[in-house]
């Protein structure tokens, strides 16, 4: 539990809630990217390196992306008239801060059976290529299969305006 | 030996940010010491070629942009598991490399159909 | 092909790239303030006028005729013409000009006012260094500024300027005889008649 | 070999280190190497924007700067100072604070790639195992900053600018990451240095570098593509494309965060070609093995300014392209193409040593160059006309 | 003020406020205005964009922005004195547009214009022609991104034909040489030689273009089959010049009018077949060709004698009562001038018609449907002086 | 140098500072000016002529012709300003990042020039923006321009950074904004600013 | 080609009550034009383009030109009938007069059309127009529908002379500004007073610098007046 | 406290903001950027898990986050995209206006 696990811990959060919070579209996706840096950072300290920039790479070089485009897309970035809350927020808030204690509770409960400090793993990107295609082969198909299935899918549902113009 | 390496990335991060931050708070600071800034209406308004801006520019955009970042995503996923693999390639056998073959392929199929489709025509 | 023609477009820099290095063809830059592109004798900028004698004021071949004020498309030359007549340089009298203003930040370079004067007073100069952060002062020139020496006239136009003398001696040659048929007619009619006293050519 | 030529600044940075108390030498020896990449770079940035001055000026039959210090070398200072002491404007509807990260949210990401790239001999920050993956993900963040940019000027030739330059940012991208993927597969790593290794090896003086290989040529082909087009260089300039969108997603920057976004960009196209250079150029290894004496870092920036003249000579060269035929010529051309080179290089690998790997990789890429160029210049109607002439 | 005071006030007041989201989100079109400041506008000119998307729905030109009342001045000044108001109509080409006013004067008054100054004059437009087309094409290519190489090459050529124009006339653009029966001064033998100097050097020249531009492929991606203009809309709208030429019609005053000496000199018409950007290019380098031809007839052909009908009058300039429409194929198209007496010293009615303003009738159409990027390459390709646009 | 003599002593080592500061400062802007890509008509084409391969405006560290008026240090009124014009020039002035300048090249720009007589023209741009070099001719030689631009060199070289005679751009009580001009029904209103154009009295 | 009067025949021809009429040239360039009735003109624009031999499918020019109100001295014949003694006989005999008349002529703002052929290589074919008078008749019907390229020159013709175009798909000013009033073409328009200062002055620019000079003071003193 | 346990809290806590988002904005991107969110909670547990588990070597964990990324970054384009293709059609990205529209 070092100093640098409480920043990184404090940036995630921080920019997850400024995610949920903010006002304008475009700055909840662009604190959405801080929480994915921190999440990255954290897989780093988490001994899991290639995870970690796998995140970098596909969350901060794609996702966002794709969401900050999505605002566009949609105009997103203007506030709207009425609030930027749902009515019914108040329920979410309640349903929200029952789970975190629920997990809370029940993390902090097994803390005494957690497992502590163990061996710094020593996985190369090497071994997650040679498992990928070994043990893993059938997922890893089954990822391409859905991959595959998302673009058909995504690409179907946002079209539309092409064809219309055909 | 990886927390070093974090460590140096981490000195270079904060040095990069220096190295950015740096200039521009000594800009701030020589504009209050001599140069004051001095905004006005005009200066501070949009520039449309000398005209006055008309219209808000956080407008809507066609979704051709989004067709190719969704492209764009399923590649990058691709090349995240592509990299652990080329990275094995030269100790593998060609089951495996088969295995691979059948992943690209199927991405290569969904390109196509996208291309099929005129997804990939910017229009 | 996809390709070849970008790649004739980069032989074609590159080769301008070598070739900038050994050839005055490819390297076509004067480097103004030091080096100067050979003046051209036929360059006009602005006009001057020409004065002939050692004294700029006296030696003016201006008459004040304002054909030139006229006929100046912009009409940036301004006039005022003398009350009293001076001796010009061939000791004609003359009228003169009290006031020659020309405004150089309206002229246009061109040329009308030294094609219509008839007295070959006004011609161009070359000199184009006169950028100013005075718009009055520095760009508005009066008689004495404008004024230039014949012996400059024919520093920047030779061929034109010897031209023009020839031209004027010949004028001249012709006025005076002219002259001193009159001289001699009056002379002739003098012999009848006192001699009326002598005034200036009409 | 001469040893400490070769290993200079590594000997330099110990010998300075070994002044300090041990517990600090780790700190220091990090600090010494990071402020030498913080500093030299961006000294190489002004190098290069005078190299492009004083080489566009040639190639258009002129001089170039020439006036400021001597050979016009102080010009990039010049234009510092000024930059430094410009008001900065930052129009009123802009959202502020993401304009003034922007620039330097650009120029972090740009700087965190150097830390991946073997300069040298033992010349790297950290050698990782995850390098060129590490490499990519923090590429991937600059489009996020080019974004940020073009956004938050709320202008419309900023947005459409910066939405331009996203756009051929991840298309190329793809590309980018594809063909290094081509060169990993036979190097068998990912870290950069291993690659560079991979490469330094010489048969009849010559050396393994990827390029001398058809896959490796392809793959470098479509590396330079895609990697003018990553770092907006022309002609695949256009999301700041003057013409049209006036000056793209710096439009409405002044003072020293235009100047930021400048440097961004030549550390930007430092950093690609460097990796360009390392992938398929061999690195820091010498060109013949008879040459190997020479410091292996004067290699590298040696062929990091060649790959910065070529980028100067495409600029002064070439006019530049639609955003759509940007795009269809990203999707339609290079990433197939590159697809393909992959499948090359895994045959170029099943079928072992032999001149057959050659004649059958060769020809394959060839002939479906050919045919795919062909294709694509028949479809978008493109070819050179006769014309007729009246008396 | 200081800045953040200023920001605060003004936020106060909305400035910063984005604005509601409105009822119907309807994709709207985007308006974007395109000028007077504007890169690629060769000056002021402003397009009014709409976009649907980067497709261009709505386009409207606005033109005024460099009317300096020339017709008005002509007026109320002799006849004399707009000629050299006549040089600053299309900036570029001041001799033919001396030619075209002194052409219209002439057909008024009757007057003859002695043999040499025909030549001269055709000498003379045909080197306008030459620098015209270049330079046109220079901006063109500069719009396309390419970072001035074309143009520094065309301005290059153009310097020497400059400076032949000094030499003769004493001015680089401003030349007012041409004289209602004649020419001003007389061309001297070594002017002439080093005229013909400067066309021994021009096919060279214009091979260089060629080997640069035609064949790049950027370059026919971009031109071909963009800005299409159909012959029976382009005589329609009075379309003249290269442009009309490039539509496939074969009409060039020069065979039409044989106005000059014209039908002694062998030249051939080159024409497009498509009618697109990339035709109107091809055509200016080809018509190019064809004056190097003209060119060198004219300097081998060319008489002796007086450059002055000797009937002709400097001052008093007085026409009968009357009218006259004289025309010239100007390198931009047809360059004409109407021009009504009424017996005094100045004209009553002084008209200048305009082949850019003309030519720009359809660019609408040409745009409509296409890409905002190909639209400053239509604009481009139309080639306009706005000098001579607003007048 | 424009600092007073007696200022620079009392000032000591910190004048000396100042004074260093203010050659960096003079050298950087005089050797870094960037023009805004901005043409007008005529004189715009010698404009373009001189940043050309045979003049060369780049060998003064001049070439970066910015589009955008935000990084431009130069604005170059290369032509006639029409009335119709004139708004516009004026904004792009406005919009310009301080420290800025104004060369008027050509006769149009500093009063009309040729076409005063026109109901459509400005007579003179510095009737709404202060020009700082004023070049006569129509149009300018390129040398001329470049002879303009070495005087700018020198003007800006002898600005002091303090001190009353300080330029504008360091003063913050000097106007920084200078208004547009509407387009009226028979004319532009006002038909000059006030703040910037007194009719000047000259002694003849 | 044609000549004038050929083709005045065939447009009668086509378009019968046209009254054409043609506007002889005395200039040496000896072009002569048809002035037409603005009623028919759209027909005999439409017959000159679509005619076969004439073929005028290029109009190349269009002008405004402004005619004032003119004062005419002309000498008018009078025929009278006096009764006068002719050989002693009182007779009733005609006798004309010459009497110098003034009148008011009248002015007009015309339009001025140059056709040309593209296919058969002639022309030019002039055709004019006039409207009933100056200031509120100032009505024309548009030939843009037949030619394309007068779709600018009308418009300039409307904002720098004030003509109105019928028929004319979007008729709004071309060079000056929309607020812009006046139509500065035309021969009795006034400039704007902005002659603040003049280094070079000149007759009546000097005269309107000083009176502009003498409005701007007095303006200025009424001002301080008014303040007080 | 173990370091597991405090990687789990950190996944919680973000697991819950990114509910909370989910369940109280309206727009429906922000709807699915807490959805994010809640993925990438969970991936850190799985990470975390994996770091501390028995088995670190057996990389179970590791490819799991991995195939995890690749699936929630599918979801995250099918997901925008039936917000843009709703946009489209409701033009709204509002969901309580359009479950009134529906109702
Ligand atoms: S050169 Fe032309 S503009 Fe200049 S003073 Fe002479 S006539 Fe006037
Ligand atoms: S310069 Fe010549 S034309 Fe002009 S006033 Fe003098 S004499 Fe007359
Ligand atoms: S000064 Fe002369 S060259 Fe310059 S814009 Fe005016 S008229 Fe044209």
């Amino acid at each position: 539990m070092s100093p640098v696990f409480y920043l990184i811990s404090a940036m995630t959060v921080a920019g997850g809630l400024a995610a949920v919070l903010l006002k304008n579209t475009v700055h909840c996706a662009l604190a959405l990217t801080v929480a994915f840096a921190g999440l990255a950072l954290l897989f780093l300290q988490l001994d899991a390196q290639f995870a970690g920039f796998a995140q970098i790479l596909v969350y901060i070089g794609a996702v966002a992306i794709l969401v900050v485009f999505a605002i566009l897309l949609t105009r997103g970035s203007e506030t709207p008239k009425d609030g930027v809350y749902s009515r019914n927020w108040p329920i979410g808030l309640v349903i929200a801060a029952a789970v975190f204690s629920v997990l809370g509770w029940a993390v902090l409960q097994s803390a005494r059976v957690l497992p502590n400090e163990t061996a710094v793993p020593k996985v190369t990107v090497l071994d997650i290529g040679n498992a990928l295609v070994g043990r893993y082969v059938l997922p890893l198909e089954i990822v391409a299969l859905l991959l595959t299935a998302a673009t058909i899918g995504a690409v179907i549902v946002a079209l539309h305006e092409k064809e219309g113009a055909k | 030996m990886a927390s070093n390496s974090y460590f140096s990335l981490a000195v270079l991060f904060l040095a990069a940010l220096g190295f950015g931050l740096a200039p521009l708070v000594l800009a701030w600071l020589w504009g209050k010491a001599f140069s004051p800034a001095k905004p006005n209406a005009i200066k501070n308004s949009i520039y449309e070629c000398g005209l006055e801006s008309r219209g808000d520019a956080w407008m809507q955009f066609r979704s051709a942009y989004y067709l190719y970042a969704i492209i764009f995503l399923i590649f990058d996923v691709e090349a995240v598991f592509l990299l652990p693999f080329a990275v094995a390639f030269t100790g593998l056998g060609a089951a495996a490399c088969g295995a691979m073959l059948v992943f690209v392929l199927m991405l290569i199929e969904g390109l196509a159909w996208a291309w099929a489709k005129g997804v990939l025509t910017w229009a | 092909m996809l390709g070849e023609g970008i790649l004739k477009g980069m032989a074609e820099t590159a080769r301008n790239f070598v070739g900038s290095y050994f050839s005055a063809e490819r390297m076509t830059t004067v480097e103004y303030p030091e080096e100067r592109i050979a003046p051209i004798e036929a360059a006009r900028v602005f006009p001057f006028l020409v004065y002939d004698t050692e004294n700029w004021e006296a030696g003016l071949r201006c008459v004040a005729c304002q054909i030139c004020e006229k006929e100046c498309p912009p009409k940036c030359i301004f006039i005022e013409k003398s009350k009293d007549k001076k001796p010009d340089a061939i000791g004609k009298p003359q009228f003169y000009p009290t006031r020659f203003d020309i405004d150089i930040s309206v002229c246009m370079s061109c040329q009308i006012c030294v094609e219509v004067c008839p007295f070959e007073a006004i011609k161009m100069d070359n000199v184009f260094e006169l950028a100013t952060d005075d718009r009055f002062g520095g760009l508005l020139l009066d008689r004495k500024e404008l004024a230039k020496s014949n012996e400059y006239y024919h520093g920047i136009h030779p061929t034109e300027a010897a031209r023009v003398d020839a031209r004027l001696a010949a004028e001249k040659v012709k006025a005076d005889a002219k002259s001193t048929a009159a001289v001699v007619a009056s002379a002739v009619k003098g012999a009848e008649r006192p001699a009326p006293p002598a005034a200036g050519g009409v | 070999m001469i040893v400490w030529m070769d290993q200079f600044f590594v000997l330099l940075r110990n010998w300075l280190v070994g002044f300090l108390p041990v517990s600090l030498q780790g700190f220091a020896g990090v600090l010494l190497s990071v402020v030498t990449i913080v500093l030299l770079f961006p000294a190489l940035f002004a190098l290069a924007v005078w190299l492009e001055r004083k080489g566009l000026g040639r190639m258009q039959n002129r001089l170039g700067p020439n006036r400021v210090g001597p050979f016009g070398l102080l010009q990039p200072i010049a234009d510092g100072i000024k930059s430094l002491t410009k008001e900065d404007i930052v129009p009123l509807s802009a959202d502020a604070p993401v304009h003034f990260l922007a620039p330097v949210v650009l120029v972090v990401a740009v700087f965190m790639g150097f830390a991946v790239l073997p300069m040298g001999r033992n010349m790297v920050l950290v050698d990782m195992d995850a390098g060129l993956l590490f490499y990519f993900a923090m590429g991937a963040s600059t489009e996020l900053a080019v974004f940020m940019a073009g956004w938050s000027s709320r202008n419309k030739y900023s947005l459409l600018g910066a939405m331009r330059a996203v756009a051929q940012m991840i298309s190329y991208e793809v590309v980018l990451l594809l063909s290094s993927v081509a060169v990993v597969m036979i190097s068998g790593s990912l870290s950069l240095t291993k690659i560079v290794e991979a490469q330094n090896h010489y048969t009849w003086g010559l050396p393994h570098w990827y390029i001398f290989t058809p896959w490796g040529l392809a793959g470098f082909i479509m590396y330079a593509i895609a990697a003018t087009a990553e770092t907006n260089r022309s002609p695949f300039d256009l999301p700041e494309g003057e013409s049209e969108l006036v000056a793209g997603y710096h439009t409405e920057y002044s003072g020293f965060k235009f100047a930021l976004f400048f440097l961004g960009e030549y550390l930007a196209m430092f950093s690609i070609s460097g990796l360009g250079s390392t992938l398929f150029l061999g690195g820091w290894s010498a060109p013949f093995s008879f040459l190997t004496w020479v410091p292996s870092w004067i290699w590298f920036f040696s062929k990091l300014m060649l790959s910065v003249f070529v980028f100067i000579w495409m600029r002064g060269t070439l006019p530049r392209l639609r955003q759509d035929q940007l795009m269809n010529f990203a999707w339609k051309f290079v990433l197939p193409f590159t697809l393909l080179n992959l499948m090359v290089t895994a045959l170029w690998r099943f079928m072992g040593e032999g001149w057959e790997r050659w004649v059958v990789c060769s020809a394959i890429l060839v002939v479906v160059y050919v045919v795919m160029a062909r294709v694509s210049l028949y479809k978008e109607h493109i070819r050179p006309r006769r014309y007729r002439y009246a008396d | 003020m200081t800045d953040t005071a200023f920001r605060r006030e003004k936020m106060e007041e909305g400035w910063n406020r984005p604005p509601l989201i409105e009822e119907d989100g309807e994709a709207e079109l985007l308006e974007v205005a395109m000028g007077p400041h504007h890169p690629s506008t060769h000056g002021v000119f402003r397009m009014d964009l709409a976009l649907d998307g980067e497709r261009v729905v709505r386009l409207k030109p606005v033109f005024g922005y460099l009317h300096r009342n020339h017709e008005k001045i002509a007026e109320g000044i002799s006849y004399l004195a707009s000629m050299p108001y006549t040089d600053r109509l299309d900036y570029i080409c001041s001799l033919t547009n001396n030619w075209a006013y002194a052409l219209a004067v002439e057909k008024l008054v009757g007057q003859q214009v002695p043999e040499r100054a025909e030549y001269i004059r055709v000498i003379l437009a045909e080197f306008t022609r030459i620098q015209n087309h270049a330079s046109s094409i220079g901006f063109l290519i500069q719009e396309m991104g390419a970072s001035g190489t074309p143009l520094m090459y065309a301005f290059r050529e153009r310097e020497k034909i400059l400076d032949l124009f000094e030499e003769l006339t004493g001015s680089r653009m401003m030349c007012n040489y041409m004289r209602f029966g004649g020419c001003r001064v007389d061309t001297s033998a070594a002017w002439l030689d080093a005229a013909r100097k400067v066309v021994d050097g021009l096919p060279g020249f214009v091979d260089e273009f060629e080997n640069l531009l035609s064949t790049n492929e950027i370059l026919m991606a971009r031109c071909q089959r963009v800005g299409i203009l159909r012959p029976e809309l382009a005589v329609n709208a009075g379309i003249t010049g290269p442009m009309l030429r490039a539509s496939g019609v074969n009409y060039d005053i020069r065979k039409v009018d044989h106005y000059g000496i014209y039908d002694r000199f062998k030249f051939r018409v080159p024409l497009g077949d498509h009618g697109d950007i990339y035709d109107r290019y091809m055509v200016r380098i080809l018509e190019m060709r064809e004056s190097i031809t003209i060119l060198n007839q004219a300097l081998r052909d060319i008489p002796g004698g007086p450059i002055m009908d000797a009937k002709a009058k400097i001052r008093g300039f007085r026409p009968k009562p009357g009218e006259a429409y004289g025309r010239i194929e100007a390198p931009k198209g047809e360059l004409g001038f109407y021009l009504i007496s009424d017996g005094g010293p100045n004209p009553y009615r002084y008209r200048v018609r305009p082949p850019s303003l003309i030519n720009l009738t359809v660019l609408e159409d040409m745009c409509l449907g296409s890409n905002v990027a190909d639209v400053v390459l239509i604009f481009g390709s139309v080639d306009i002086v706005l000098g001579e646009v607003d007048r | 140098m424009a600092v007073d003599e007696g200022l620079k002593i009392e000032l000591g080592k910190q004048g000396v500072f100042v004074t260093t500061i203010e050659e960096l400062y003079n050298w950087g802007r005089r050797n870094s000016v960037w023009p805004m890509q901005f043409g007008l008509a005529c004189c715009a084409i010698e404009m373009i002529a001189t940043t050309m391969a045979r003049y060369d405006l780049a060998r003064f560290g001049a070439e970066v012709f910015r589009p955008s008026p935000r990084q431009a240090d130069l604005m170059i009124i290369s032509g006639t300003v029409t009335k119709k014009m004139a708004p516009q020039v004026v904004r792009l002035y406005n919009q310009m990042a301080e420290p800025r300048y104004v060369i008027a090249m050509g006769a149009c720009a500093i009063s009309g020039g040729p076409f005063k007589q026109g109901y459509n023209v400005l007579k003179g741009i510095d009737r709404y923006i202060p020009v700082d070099v004023h070049i006569p001719g129509c149009p300018p030689r390129p040398e001329a321009l470049i002879q303009a631009f070495m005087t700018l060199q020198k003007k800006i070289d002898e600005q002091p950074l303090t001190g009353a005679g300080r330029p504008r751009h360091l003063d913050a009580e000097a106007q920084g904004e200078f208004p547009v001009p509407e387009q009226g029904a028979h004319d532009l209103e006002p038909t000059s600013n006030k703040g910037v154009w007194t009719v000047p009295v000259v002694i003849r | 080609m044609k000549t004038m009067e050929e083709i005045k025949a065939a447009i009668e021809a086509a378009a019968p009550g046209a009254g054409v009429e043609i506007v002889p040239n005395p200039s040496p360039s000896g072009q002569h034009s048809l002035r037409i009735a603005p009623s028919h003109a759209v027909a005999v624009a439409t017959f000159l383009r679509d005619d076969a031999e004439l073929a005028l499918d290029f109009l190349s020019n269009v002008t405004g030109v402004d005619w004032l109100d003119k004062e005419v001295t002309e000498k008018v014949k009078v025929t009278s009938t006096v009764t006068k003694t002719v050989d002693d006989v009182e007779q009733d005999v005609e006798e004309t007069v010459e009497e110098t008349r003034k009148r008011v002529q009248p002015g007009c703002l015309e339009v001025v059309y140059h056709l040309f052929s593209s296919a058969l290589k002639h022309g030019p074919v002039i055709l004019r127009m006039k409207t009933m008078n100056r200031t509120d008749q100032v009505e024309l019907p548009s030939l843009t529908p037949i030619w394309r390229s007068a779709e600018f020159q009308e418009r300039e013709v409307f904002d720098l002379y004030g003509v109105v175009f019928k028929g004319h798909p979007d008729l709004r000013r071309l060079l000056m500004w929309d607020e812009f009033k006046d139509h500065p073409m035309r021969r009795d328009y006034v400039d704007p007073d902005d002659y603040e200062y003049e280094p070079t002055p000149h007759d009546a620019v000097l005269t309107r610098a000083n009176a502009h000079k003498a409005a701007e003071e007095a303006k200025a003193r009424e001002g301080t007046g008014a303040g007080l | 406290m173990t370091p597991l346990t405090g990687y789990l809290l950190v996944a919680a806590l973000l697991f819950a903001i990114g509910l909370a988002g989910a369940l109280t904005r309206r727009n429906a991107i922000l709807v699915l950027i807490g959805i994010e969110l809640m993925l990438n909670a969970a991936n850190l547990n799985l990470i975390a898990f994996w770091r501390y588990g028995p088995h670190p070597e057996a990389l179970t964990g590791m490819m799991f986050a991995i195939f995890s990324i690749a699936v929630a970054a599918a979801e995250a384009a099918v997901g925008l995209g039936l917000v843009i293709s709703i946009h489209r059609h409701a033009h709204t990205t509002d969901l309580d206006n359009m479950n009134r529209m529906k109702g």
